[in-house]
C-alpha cells in the first residue's frame, strides 16, 4: 500500500466512478490494530478483566460485603477461591466489586483529566494570547496542595451531589472530578508543546487559506495530530487514577468504607502482608495487569490511528 | 538568553503572588481546625482561647498580609542576619508554625537534608537507571529487552509505593535483617561506619522511589530516542564511518536528551516536595512528612509556606527547563 | 578516464522487508564507476536511485532493507579489491567516509542540529586519519575553504541552522570530501537549491573531480544538470537500469522509450523564444493534442499597490521590536483575468511573502490589494474568510501542506464544508469531479497523503485550491519539488485549467525554464523589491536589470554541448534585516519598453 | 546506677511537635514532656495519686485540704533542683499557674486551673491554692502529665502573647525529670540524656534516650517486636491477629492496661436530614424521626455482639463495655445486660413498637419512616471493620445502614463551617472514643448537660453530642458537684451513667479500650499507666541483661 505508485498509475485515467465507501476506514483501522501483536494481547486481556469484573457477579453470587466471621483470614479454599479478609468477606467477590469501581473511576477520571488537559493544552498552544495565562494556571494547579483541595471539594459538594444523584453516584462524581481536576496538568503541558510545533507546520496555514475557522481547525487538524501524546497520557492516567482513588478512600475522602476498590483492598491488605500474602497479591496483580493491558492497547491504537505507520 | 530568563523571572512574581493568595484562600476554606488533634476532653472554651492566641480571630486579609510581610521581608532579613550577624530582623515576628510554635523556616531547613538525601538521590538513581534502559529499548525496539523494559516500567508505575515499601521492609528488615526499617535522621556521617550505616538505611527508600522514577523517565527517553533514530543526520553520521556507539551515544543521544532533560528538570520540584508515602513508610521524616503532618494538624502557616516554596520551585524550574531547552538546542533562540 | 574501474556493481538486488514479505527496490543492476569520471543516475522519483547509493555504502540495512543478490566490487586505496556486499561491519566503517564519501539528498536535515559545523567535520577526520583535535580542526577549515565557503573559521563554530541552505550543502560536500575519498556519491545535492547556488555547487564538484581524480556518482532527476556535468548516464526505471551511455548518446540518440519521455518533459530555457503566450509541454505520449497557447484577457483582476511586509525581530527585556526583516518592500503590480504573472528570484527574496501577504496569511504593513473590487486589506476577520473563496493558494511543499492524518478526500472537501456550498451526496460528487479534473483516479480518494507520490499530492493541493472555483490561485513553487515528468504533467494541468476556467495565476518559482513556459508576465524580485517587471518575452529576451541578467545566465541548460564555463562567485546576498528606524526609499521604475519596467535607483548587487 | 545501661530507643508513631504541654493539647506532647518536666503528683498504674515533686499528697486527713474544701496546700520535696542546678521553689509553681492562666496565652490546660481564685506562696516550698467555691475533688492543677511545673527563670519572658516566641524554651524546657533534651527536632525526633541533677542519684539507668516519631502503628510495632530496632512503641492500635503475629517475632511483647477509654456509638436525638434548614438541622428543634424512640435505640444496642467486636478489633487490649464510666471501681456501674447479643429480642422489640416491614423492602418502617441510618466515624481500619460488622447486624434486625468515614482531622476538627464534624453530627449515629482525665468523672458526665449541646448559636461548640436533655440528669449533676463523700459521689455517678446507657440507650458503649504498647524483651521496669503518661516511670526503666 505504502509503496510508491508507479508513474503509469498517474497517467492512466481511471474512470471508475466508485463511490467512496466510508466504512472501509474502520475495517482498515481494525485490520491495522489486529496486526499489532501487543495491542491484540492487551485488548484481549483488558476485555477479560472487564468481563470478569462486570459479568462475574452473575456467576459468583456471593455478596462482597457479607461477613462470615467464622471464615476469617482464610487462605484460598474451594468456598473462597481467593481467600477471605479479616471479617470473613469473600476476596473474589470483593475483587470483582472493587474492579467495577476502580475501572469505572480509572477510566472516567482519566477521560476527564484528558479532556481538560487536552482542552487547556490546545487552547494555550493555539491561541497565543491565552498561552501565558493558561500556563500560569497550570503552574497554579501543580502547586496547589492536593489534600486541602480535596477536603474543600468534599466539603462543598458532597451533600448537593448526594442529594441529586444518590450517595454512591454522588461520591463517584466527586472522586472522578477530584482526580480529573488534579491530574490534567502534565497532559496540558505536553499537548501545548506539540500544538506549538504543529502550528508552524504548513498545512495549518494551508487550512487557514481555504477559510477554515478556528474551531474547525482545532477539531479537524490539531486534535487528530496530537493524539499520540494524548494516548500516552491516557495510559498513565488510568494507573494514576486507580492509585489516587485508593489514597482518597484511605483518607476517608472516597467511597463509603464498606465499598471495596482495588486500591483500598491493596492498602488494607498491606497490614496482613505476612499472614495472608495472597490478599496483597490479587489487587496488586489486577492493577498491574490493567495498566499493562491499557498500555499495550494504547500503543496499538496509536499505531492504528497513525496513517503513516499503517500498512507497514 | 539572559534577558529571556530575567524577563520570565520578573513575570513570575505576580504569578507567585497570585498563587500564594489562591493557596491561602484554599487553606482558609478547607475544613478542619488546628485544634483537631486535641483530645475531646479539652473543653470548647479552652479551644477558643487557643485559637485566639494563634491569631485566628483576625480577618483573613490581615492574616494574608501578615504572612506576605513575614515571608517576603522578615524571613529574608533574618537570613541576612544569620549570615552576617546583622540585626535587621531583630524584633520582627517570623512565620511561626502553629503546631510547634517555632519559625517555620527553621524546621524546613532541618528537614531538607534527609529529603535531599533520600528523595534527591533516588531521583538521581532513577534517572541514571532510566536513561540506559530507555536508550537500549529504543535502539532495539520490540526486542525482548524492550518488551521486558516496558513490562517492568509499567509494573513499577502501577504498583503503589506503599506496597513496594512494605514488601521490602518485610523481606529485608524483618526476614533477613539486612537493613533498618526506620530511618535515623540524627545520624551524623563522620566515619566509615556511620557512612555504611547511612547507606544501609537509605537502600530501601531510595530503591523504591528510584524504581518509580525510572519507570516514568525511561518511557520518555525511549520515545525521544525513537523519534531521533530515524532522522537523516544519523545516516550522515554513519556515512562518516563512525562506530555505532558514537552514532547512538553521541549523535542521537544528544538530540534525544533535549526533551528529556526538560522533563527531568520539571520533576525536580517534586524532589523538594518530598515523597509523602515513601517518607511515611520508612519514617524518613522529610519535607513530605512535614507537609502531611501539618495538613493533618491544620497548621496553616506551615502548609502555606511549604506549598508556596513548592510553587516557587515549580515556577523557577519551569524557567530553568525553558532555559535548558535553549541551551541544549541551538536552534531555539529566545530573543 | 582510466581503464581500471574503481567500483563494479554486478547484478545488484536490494529488497525491503515489509509485512507483505520481501519487496524489491533494485533489481539486477550492473554498472561500472571509473576514476575521474562523473556518472549520472537519472530516473523518476522512486526508481531506486537512493537505494542504490545507500547499498553502495551498505547503509541500506539501517532502513530495513537487504542486499539479497549481486556484488559490489570496490577497489580500495591499498589496491585490494573487496566485495562491499559482503564486507563485515568493521571493514565498512573503515571504508565509509574514508574511501567512499556521500552527499545526501536533504541538506536541511543531513546535519546534526546540535553540534557545531566544526565538530561534525572534524569527527570523521579524527576517526579515519587518527588526527589530533587541533590537526583535525585545521584540516576541517581547509576542507571548508576547498568548497569555497566564505569565512570558514567563523563557520566552524556555528550551528547548522545558522547557515543558509546553500552553505549547508557545501558543508555536507566538504564533509564527504574531507578524507579525499576515491568515490563520491552525491544524491540530488542541488535539488533544494536555487539556480545561482546550484550553479556554484556544480562548478565546485566539477573542479574537485578534475583536481583529485575522484569518481563521482551523481544522482538527480534534473536533466539540465545532467547535461551540464555528466560523462556517462545510467537511466533507471522501477529499480532497473533501462539505458546506459555517454551524455551525448543519451541526449542525442535516446534508445529506450522511457528515456525519450524523460527528455521530452524537460522544459528548456529558450524553448519559448518567439512565442509570447504560454503553451503546454509536448510530452511524447500526448503528441496527438497540438499545444494551444493560452490567451487570457486584459481585464485586471488583482491590483497590488505599494505592498510592504516586514517581520519584526523582537528582543530585549520587554520583547520590544528591535529590527525588521524587510521581506516585501513597496511592491506593485497588476494581474489580468485569465493570465499568469510569475515572480522569480533567489531564495529568500520575498516571493512567498508577496503571495501570502496578498491572501492575508501574513499581515502586510502597508499597501493595498484589490481583488476584483474587494479591498482585501480592509476586511475584518469574518469577511476575510468569505473573501478566501475567491483566492486560493497552492503551497511550496505538497507534503507539508497536507494534513498527514486526514484522508485526501476530506482535505479536498474541506473548503466546501467550510463554506457549506455542498452537502451530502452533492459534496462527494463535487469532490469526485475535482479528482477527475486533476486527473487522479477516484480510487485514491480514501488514501492518506503519504500514500501518494509527490506529483499526486500536488494535484490534491490543486484540487483543493480549485474546489471553490476561485478567481485567483497563488501557486508558490508548486512544481519545484517534483521530478521532470511529473512536473510536466502538473504544469500542463495548470495550463489546461487556465484555458478552461479562465483562472489567474500568481506563479512563484525560481526555475527560469518553467517560468518561461508558464507566464504571460514576469516580475523579478530581489531583496523584497520587484527589480524588473514586464511581459515574459521582453524580460527574458531583453533583460534590462543586471540582476535579471545574472539570474538568467546561471540557469543550467539541458544540452551537453552548451556547458557553462563560468566560475562560481560565492558572494553573499546583502541582508534584508534593518533596524527599526530604517526608512527605505520608495521604488521608482523606468519604463524601458511599453509595459516593461526596471527599478530606477541602485540597490546593492553582488 | 545512673547511665550504666546505655541507650534506649522509643518510637511514637505520632511525633511530638514540642515539649511544652501548655501550648499543645496533644497527648504525644504531654508524654514526651513528662520525661523532662514533672508535676507535683501523678496517678500510678492503678489510678492512685502518688507524690512526685510534692512531699506528699494533701488530703483532708493530713490537713492539706481545708475543711471547707476551698483550698489545698502543697509542699515541695526538700532539695529539689532544676537540671541547670538552680533550686525549685514555690515561685516556680505559682509561675506555672500564672503562665497558663494568662488570658492571652491560649493555654491548652486552662481548664485544669478552672475555679482557682488565687495562689499564694506560703514559703520557699509551700503554696496554697484557693478555689472560688468548695471543691470536693481538688486534684486538678499540677497533677499528671498535663500540668507539670515549668521553671520561672526560663519562661518569665514568655507570658501571654509572647508564648510562641520562646522556641528554645518550648523545645528544651529545663525540668526536674530523669532526662533533659539535647536535640529537639519538631515532629521528627528528640534526643535526650540523663539529667545529672535528677533527685535520685541512681537513676535513670539509661544515659541517653531517643524518641523517634513518624510512620504508623504497624511499623512501630514491627520495629519493637519483629526487628528489635526499638525498645518501646506507644499506642499500637492494631488488629489482634496482626499484633499477635508481631509478637511471634520474639523480640518484644505487647502490654495492655485499661483506663476509662470507651469506644461508643452515640445516637442522634435530633434530625440530621439534609433537607432541613441549617438553623434547625441536627438541633433540638427537630427531634429525630425514629431514634427518639427508645425501643429503636435499645434494639440497635441489643443487635451488637460486643465480644466479637473485641475479638476482631482489640483482642486482649479491649473488653466489652456497657458503661460510659468503666473505672475506677467506685464509679463503675454494674450494668452488664448489654453483653449478650440478642437479635431475636431486638426484632421483637421493634415489632412491638410498631416497626414492621410494610413495603417488603427488607427495611422496617412505621408511618412512612424507614429505619435507614447514616453511620459515620473517623477513618481508622478498626473502626471501619466495626462499621461493617454493625451494619450487618443491624441489617439482620431490618435496619439499613449507610456508612461514611471522615478524615480524623476534619471529624475531630470542630470547624463550624465543615458539615463533617463530630459536633455537627449530620448523621444518625456516630462512633468514636472518649475518655476523661484522671480518675474523677464529674466533668465527663457533665458533658451531657441540657443546653451543652452544639448548635448554630454556639458556633456548634459544646460537648453534649447526642443532644440529650433530661432535667433530672441536670439535677443529679449539681448534686454530684456538691458531694464530697467518695461513696456518695460514686453512687450519683453510677446513676448518671445508667441514665445515659441502660435507661435511655442514647449512648451505646461498645468496647472498653485499653492502651496497648509494646516493649522489647530487654527493657525492664515498664509499668503501663492508663491514667497518666506512659513514660511516667521512665526513671525506673533499665536494660535486662540477657
Ligand atoms: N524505508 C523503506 N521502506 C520500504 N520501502 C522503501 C523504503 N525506502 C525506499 N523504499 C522504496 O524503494 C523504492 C526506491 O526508493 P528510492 O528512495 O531509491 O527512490 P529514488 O529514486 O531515490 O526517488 P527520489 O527521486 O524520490 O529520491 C521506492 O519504491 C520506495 O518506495
Ligand atoms: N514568519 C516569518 N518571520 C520572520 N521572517 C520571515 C518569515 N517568513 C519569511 N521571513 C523572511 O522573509 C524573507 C523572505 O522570505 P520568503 O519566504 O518570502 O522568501 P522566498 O522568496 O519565498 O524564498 P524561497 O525561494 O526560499 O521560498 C526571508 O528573509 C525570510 O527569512
Ligand atoms: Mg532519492
Ligand atoms: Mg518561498
Ligand atoms: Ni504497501
Amino acid at each position: 500500500m505504502a509503496c510508491l505508485i508507479p508513474a503509469s498509475a498517474m497517467i492512466d485515467r481511471s474512470t471508475d466512478p466508485a463511490p467512496i465507501p466510508p466504512s472501509s476506514q474502520w475495517d482498515d483501522l481494525w485490520h491495522q490494530f489486529a496486526a499489532h501483536r501487543g495491542a491484540l494481547v492487551g485488548a484481549i486481556l483488558f476485555a477479560i478483566i472487564v468481563l470478569t469484573v462486570f459479568m462475574g457477579p452473575y456467576f459468583w453470587t456471593l455478596d462482597p460485603s457479607y461477613i462470615d466471621i467464622r471464615a476469617r483470614n482464610a487462605g484460598p479454599t474451594f468456598a473462597h477461591p481467593f481467600g477471605t479478609d479479616q471479617l470473613g468477606r469473600d476476596t473474589f467477590a470483593r475483587m470483582m466489586a472493587g474492579g467495577r469501581v476502580s475501572l469505572s473511576v480509572g477510566i472516567a477520571a482519566m477521560v476527564l483529566g484528558l479532556v481538560i488537559g487536552a482542552a487547556v493544552g490546545v487552547t494555550a498552544g493555539y491561541f497565543r494570547r491565552l498561552d501565558g495565562i493558561l500556563m500560569r494556571l497550570t503552574d497554579l494547579f501543580l502547586a496547589l496542595p492536593l489534600l486541602p483541595l480535596l477536603l474543600v471539594m468534599v466539603m462543598l459538594f458532597r451533600e448537593p451531589l448526594s442529594a441529586n444523584f444518590g450517595p454512591e453516584a454522588g461520591i463517584f462524581i466527586l472522586i472522578v472530578a477530584a482526580i480529573g481536576l488534579t491530574s490534567w496538568m502534565p497532559t496540558a503541558r505536553i499537548v501545548r508543546g506539540d500544538v506549538l510545533a504543529l502550528k508552524e507546520r504548513e498545512f495549518m496555514l494551508a487550512a487557514r487559506s481555504i477559510g477554515t475557522s478556528n474551531v474547525q481547525m482545532i477539531l479537524r487538524h490539531i486534535l487528530p495530530n496530537v493524539l499520540s501524546p494524548i494516548m500516552v497520557s491516557a495510559t498513565l492516567g488510568i494507573a494514576n487514577a486507580i492509585i489516587t482513588e485508593s489514597a482518597l478512600s484511605f483518607l476517608g475522602l472516597g467511597f463509603p468504607p464498606d465499598f471495596p476498590t482495588w486500591g483500598r483492598l491493596l492498602f488494607d491488605a498491606t497490614d496482613y502482608i505476612q499472614q495472608n500474602p495472597e490478599r496483597v497479591i490479587w489487587p496488586g496483580v489486577a492493577i498491574s495487569l490493567t495498566v499493562l493491558s491499557v498500555n499495550y492497547l494504547g500503543d496499538g491504537l496509536r499505531d492504528a490511528l497513525d496513517p503513516r505507520i499503517r500498512g507497514r | 538568553m539572559l534577558t529571556f530568563t530575567s524577563r520570565r523571572l520578573a513575570f513570575a512574581i505576580p504569578t507567585l503572588l497570585f498563587i500564594s493568595f489562591v493557596i491561602f484562600m484554599l487553606l482558609e476554606l478547607a475544613p478542619g481546625d488546628p485544634m483537631s488533634q486535641l483530645p475531646l476532653t479539652v473543653p470548647p472554651d479552652v479551644r477558643d482561647r487557643m485559637r485566639e492566641a494563634l491569631g485566628l480571630g483576625e480577618p483573613t486579609h490581615i492574616r494574608f498580609g501578615k504572612w506576605l510581610w513575614q515571608f517576603f521581608v522578615v524571613e529574608p532579613l533574618h537570613m541576612i542576619d544569620a549570615a552576617f550577624g546583622t540585626g535587621f530582623a531583630a524584633e520582627q515576628q517570623r512565620v511561626i508554625s502553629w503546631q510547634t510554635r517555632s519559625p517555620v523556616m527553621d524546621i524546613v531547613l532541618q528537614r531538607l537534608p534527609q529529603t535531599l538525601w533520600v528523595v534527591g538521590l533516588s531521583y538521581v538513581v532513577g534517572v541514571l537507571i532510566a536513561l540506559p534502559i530507555g536508550i537500549y529499548s529504543a535502539y532495539r525496539q520490540y526486542s525482548l529487552f524492550d518488551q521486558l523494559g516496558t513490562f517492568i516500567s509499567m509494573v513499577g508505575f502501577s504498583v503503589p509505593t506503599f506496597f513496594t515499601g512494605i514488601l521490602l521492609i518485610v523481606i529485608f528488615s524483618v526476614k533477613l535483617g539486612w537493613f533498618p526499617s526506620i530511618y535515623d535522621t540524627t545520624l551524623v556521617v563522620n566515619s566509615w561506619d556511620s557512612f555504611v550505616q547511612q547507606l544501609r538505611q537509605m537502600v530501601m527508600p531510595v530503591s523504591v522511589l528510584a524504581l518509580y522514577n525510572a519507570a516514568q523517565i525511561s518511557r520518555f527517553m525511549r520515545a525521544s530516542m525513537l523519534d531521533n533514530l530515524h532522522q537523516d543526520y544519523v545516516r550522515t553520521a554513519r556515512a562518516k564511518g563512525l562506530t555505532e556507539r558514537t552514532v547512538v551515544l553521541v549523535h542521537v543521544l544528544r538530540n534525544s536528551m533535549i526533551p528529556v532533560v526538560t522533563v527531568i528538570a520539571l520533576g525536580v520540584p517534586q524532589v523538594f516536595g518530598g515523597a509523602i508515602i515513601t517518607e511515611q513508610v520508612f519514617k524518613v521524616n522529610g519535607l513530605g512528612q512535614l507537609l502531611i503532618t501539618s495538613i493533618q494538624a491544620n497548621d496553616l502557616p506551615m502548609v502555606q509556606t511549604l506549598t508556596f516554596i513548592f510553587a516557587l520551585l515549580i515556577v523557577v524550574f519551569n524557567v530553568i527547563a525553558d532555559v535548558l531547552y535553549g541551551l541544549l538546542d541551538p536552534r531555539i533562540r529566545y530573543d | 578516464m582510466l581503464d581500471q574501474p574503481i567500483a563494479r556493481i554486478r547484478n545488484l538486488r536490494v529488497q525491503f522487508c515489509t509485512t507483505g514479505g520481501l519487496a524489491g527496490a533494485v533489481e539486477d543492476l550492473s554498472f561500472d564507476l571509473h576514476a575521474g569520471e562523473t556518472l549520472c543516475i537519472v530516473g523518476e522519483s522512486g526508481s531506486g536511485k537512493s537505494v542504490t547509493s545507500l547499498a553502495l555504502m551498505r547503509l541500506i540495512e539501517f532502513s530495513g532493507a537487504e542486499i539479497t543478490d549481486g556484488r559490489i566490487l570496490f577497489d580500495r586505496k591499498s589496491g585490494a579489491e573487496v566485495d562491499l556486499a559482503r564486507a563485515g561491519s568493521d571493514l565498512m566503517r573503515q571504508i565509509r567516509g574514508n574511501e567512499i564519501g556521500m552527499i545526501f539528498q536533504e541538506p536541511m536535515t543531513a546535519l546534526n542540529p546540535v553540534f557545531t559545523i566544526g565538530r561534525q567535520l572534524s569527527e570523521g577526520l579524527r576517526h579515519h586519519m587518527g588526527l589530533s583535535r587541533k590537526e583535525a580542526w585545521a584540516r576541517a577549515i581547509e576542507a571548508l575553504r576547498d568548497v569555497r565557503l566564505p569565512e570558514p573559521e567563523r563557520r566552524m563554530v556555528q550551528f547548522p541552522h545558522q547557515l543558509s541552505g546553500g552553505m549547508r550543502q557545501r558543508v555536507v560536500i566538504a564533509m564527504a570530501l574531507a578524507c579525499a575519498p576515491r568515490l563520491l556519491i552525491a544524491d540530488e545535492p542541488t535539488t533544494a537549491l536555487d539556480v545561482t547556488t546550484q550553479a556554484e555547487i556544480l562548478a565546485l564538484m566539477d573542479r574537485l573531480k578534475r583536481e583529485s581524480g575522484t569518481a563521482v556518482m551523481f544522482i538527480t532527476h534534473d536533466m539540465a544538470v545532467v547535461a551540464q556535468i555528466a560523462d556517462r548516464v545510467v537511466v533507471m526505471e522501477q529499480g532497473r537500469k533501462v539505458e546506459e551511455g555517454t551524455v551525448a548518446e543519451i541526449f542525442e540518440a535516446p534508445q529506450h522509450p522511457y528515456t525519450k519521455t524523460l527528455l521530452a518533459a524537460v522544459p528548456r530555457l529558450g524553448d519559448m523564444r518567439g512565442k509570447p503566450l504560454p503553451e503546454r509541454i509536448d510530452v511524447a505520449e500526448r503528441s496527438s493534442h497540438p499545444p494551444v497557447p493560452v490567451r487570457g484577457t486584459d481585464a485586471p483582476l488583482l491590483r497590488v499597490q505599494n505592498l510592504t511586509t516586514r517581520f519584526p525581530i523582537r528582543g530585549g527585556f520587554l520583547r520590544r521590536i528591535v529590527s525588521n526583516v524587510h521581506a516585501v518592500e513597496d511592491v506593485s503590480f497588476t494581474l489580468m483575468r485569465g493570465r499568469t504573472l510569475s515572480l522569480v528570484g533567489e531564495s529568500g527574496c520575498g516571493k512567498s511573502s508577496v503571495g501570502r501577504s496578498i491572501l492575508r496569511l501574513v499581515d502586510p504593513l502597508s499597501g493595498s490589494v484589490d481583488l476584483d473590487g474587494t479591498d482585501v486589506m480592509g476586511l475584518d476577520a469574518h469577511n476575510l474568510r468569505e473573501a478566501r473563496r475567491h483566492m486560493q493558494m497552492v503551497f511550496q511543499d505538497p507534503f507539508a501542506s497536507l494534513d498527514p492524518q486526514m484522508p485526501v478526500k476530506d482535505q479536498v472537501a474541506e473548503p466546501l464544508r467550510n463554506f457549506c456550498t455542498h452537502r451530502g451526496d452533492a459534496l462527494w460528487d463535487r469532490v469526485a469531479t475535482l479528482f477527475d479534473r486533476v486527473d487522479l483516479p477516484r480510487s485514491f480518494m480514501a488514501r492518506f497523503p503519504h500514500e501518494l507520490s509527490g506529483g499526486q499530492r500536488q494535484r490534491i493541493a490543486i484540487a483543493r485550491a480549485l474546489a471553490l472555483n476561485p478567481k485567483l490561485i497563488v501557486a508558490d513553487e508548486a512544481v519545484s519539488a517534483l521530478d521532470v515528468s511529473v512536473q510536466a504533467q502538473v504544469l500542463n494541468l495548470m495550463l489546461e485549467l487556465q484555458a478552461d476556467l479562465g483562472l489567474s495565476y500568481l506563479f512563484i518559482s525560481h526555475d527560469m525554464a518553467v517560468v518561461e513556459r508558464m507566464s504571460h508576465d514576469v516580475g523579478v524580485m530581489y531583496l523584497g523589491r520587484i527589480v524588473e517587471l514586464g511581459p515574459r518575452d521582453a524580460v527574458f529576451e531583453t533583460p534590462a536589470h543586471p540582476y535579471t541578467k545574472a539570474l538568467l545566465s546561471a540557469v543550467p541548460i539541458a544540452d551537453p554541448r552548451k556547458r557553462a564555463t563560468r566560475s562560481p562567485t560565492f558572494a553573499p546576498i546583502p541582508s534584508p534585516i534593518h533596524p527599526v528606524g530604517y526608512r527605505p526609499e520608495p521604488s521608482r521604475y523606468d519604463e524601458v519598453a511599453p509595459g516593461h519596467f526596471v527599478l530606477h535607483h541602485d540597490i546593492p548587487l553582488s | 546506677e545512673r547511665g550504666s545501661d546505655g541507650h534506649v530507643n522509643i518510637i511514637y508513631w505520632q511525633a511530638p511537635s514540642m515539649m511544652n504541654p501548655y501550648l499543645s493539647g496533644g497527648s504525644k506532647e504531654n508524654e514526651a514532656a513528662s520525661l523532662v518536666i514533672e508535676p507535683l503528683g501523678r496517678f500510678d498504674q492503678d489510678g492512685a495519686l502518688v507524690p512526685f515533686l510534692a512531699e506528699e499528697i494533701p488530703t483532708l486527713e493530713n490537713g492539706g485540704v481545708a475543711e471547707d474544701l476551698t483550698s489545698i496546700t502543697w509542699t515541695l520535696k526538700q532539695g529539689l533542683v532544676w537540671s541547670d542546678g538552680s533550686p525549685v521553689t514555690s515561685q516556680d509553681v505559682k509561675f506555672t499557674a500564672d503562665y497558663c492562666m494568662h488570658p492571652e496565652g491560649g493555654c491548652a490546660k486552662f481548664a485544669k486551673f478552672d475555679g482557682i481564685s488565687s495562689i499564694d506562696i506560703l514559703d520557699e516550698r509551700s503554696i496554697k491554692i484557693t478555689f472560688e467555691q468548695p471543691t470536693p475533688y481538688p486534684y486538678s492543677a499540677f497533677i499528671g502529665a498535663q500540668t507539670p511545673i515549668i521553671q520561672k527563670a526560663q519562661f518569665e519572658n514568655c507570658l501571654g502573647e509572647r508564648a510562641p516566641e520562646c522556641t528554645e524554651a518550648n523545645f528544651n524546657p529545663i525540668g526536674t525529670g530523669p532526662f533533659r533534651v539535647t536535640d529537639f527536632r519538631p515532629n521528627d525526633v528528640i534526643l535526650m540524656e540523663a539529667n545529672p541533677q535528677y533527685r535520685d542519684p541512681e537513676k535513670p539507668a539509661f544515659a541517653t534516650l531517643t524518641l523517634k516519631g513518624g510512620g504508623d502503628a504497624t511499623a512501630a510495632g514491627r520495629a519493637v517486636m519483629e526487628t528489635g530496632e526499638f525498645d518501646y512503641a506507644w499506642n499500637l492500635l492494631l488488629a489482634p491477629e496482626v499484633l499477635g503475629r508481631m509478637a511471634e517475632g520474639g523480640k518484644g511483647q505487647p502490654v495492655a492496661a485499661f483506663g476509662t477509654m470507651i469506644e461508643r456509638i452515640e445516637l442522634n436525638l435530633t434530625n440530621p436530614d439534609p433537607s432541613l434548614p441549617p438553623e434547625t438541622r441536627s438541633t433540638r428543634a427537630e427531634p429525630h424521626p425514629f431514634l427518639s424512640d427508645k425501643s429503636v435505640r435499645q434494639a440497635l444496642s441489643m443487635a451488637i455482639d460486643r465480644d466479637l467486636l473485641v475479638e476482631i478489633g482489640f483482642g486482649q487490649a479491649g473488653r466489652p463495655a456497657c458503661n460510659l464510666v468503666p473505672a475506677p471501681a467506685i464509679y463503675a456501674s454494674d450494668n452488664t445486660d448489654c453483653l449478650v447479643q440478642d437479635i431475636e429480642a431486638a426484632r421483637a422489640l421493634l415489632e412491638d413498637a410498631g416497626w414492621t416491614d410494610t413495603n417488603g423492602n427488607g427495611i422496617r418502617d412505621k408511618d412512612g419512616v424507614e429505619l435507614e441510618i447514616l453511620f459515620q466515624s473517623s477513618t481508622n481500619a478498626v473502626r471501619q471493620d466495626f462499621q461493617a460488622l454493625i451494619k450487618q447486624w443491624w441489617s439482620e434486625i431490618g435496619v439499613a445502614t449507610e456508612l461514611r468515614n471522615i478524615d480524623a482531622s476534619v471529624f475531630f476538627g470542630g470547624d463550624p463551617s465543615s458539615p463533617d464534624t463530630l459536633q455537627k453530627f449530620y448523621a444518625d449515629v456516630q462512633m468514636y472514643v472518649n475518655t476523661f482525665d484522671g480518675t474523677d468523672p464529674q466533668a465527663y458526665l457533665a458533658m451531657y448537660r441540657c443546653g451543652n449541646e452544639p448548635r448554630p448559636e454556639t458556633q456548634w461548640q459544646g460537648a453534649n453530642i447526642n443532644r440529650y436533655c433530661d432535667p433530672r440528669y441536670d439535677e443529679l449533676l449539681s448534686e454530684l458537684a456538691a458531694a464530697s463523700d467518695l461513696k456518695e459521689r460514686g453512687s450519683i455517678a453510677k446513676t448518671l451513667n445508667d441514665m445515659l446507657t441502660k435507661d435511655s440507650y442514647v449512648v451505646v458503649p461498645l468496647v472498653d479500650r485499653g492502651r496497648v504498647s509494646a516493649h522489647s524483651n530487654t527493657l525492664g521496669g515498664v509499668l503501663l499507666n492508663p491514667w497518666d503518661s506512659e513514660l511516667w516511670n521512665a526513671a525506673d526503666w533499665y536494660r535486662i541483661a540477657d
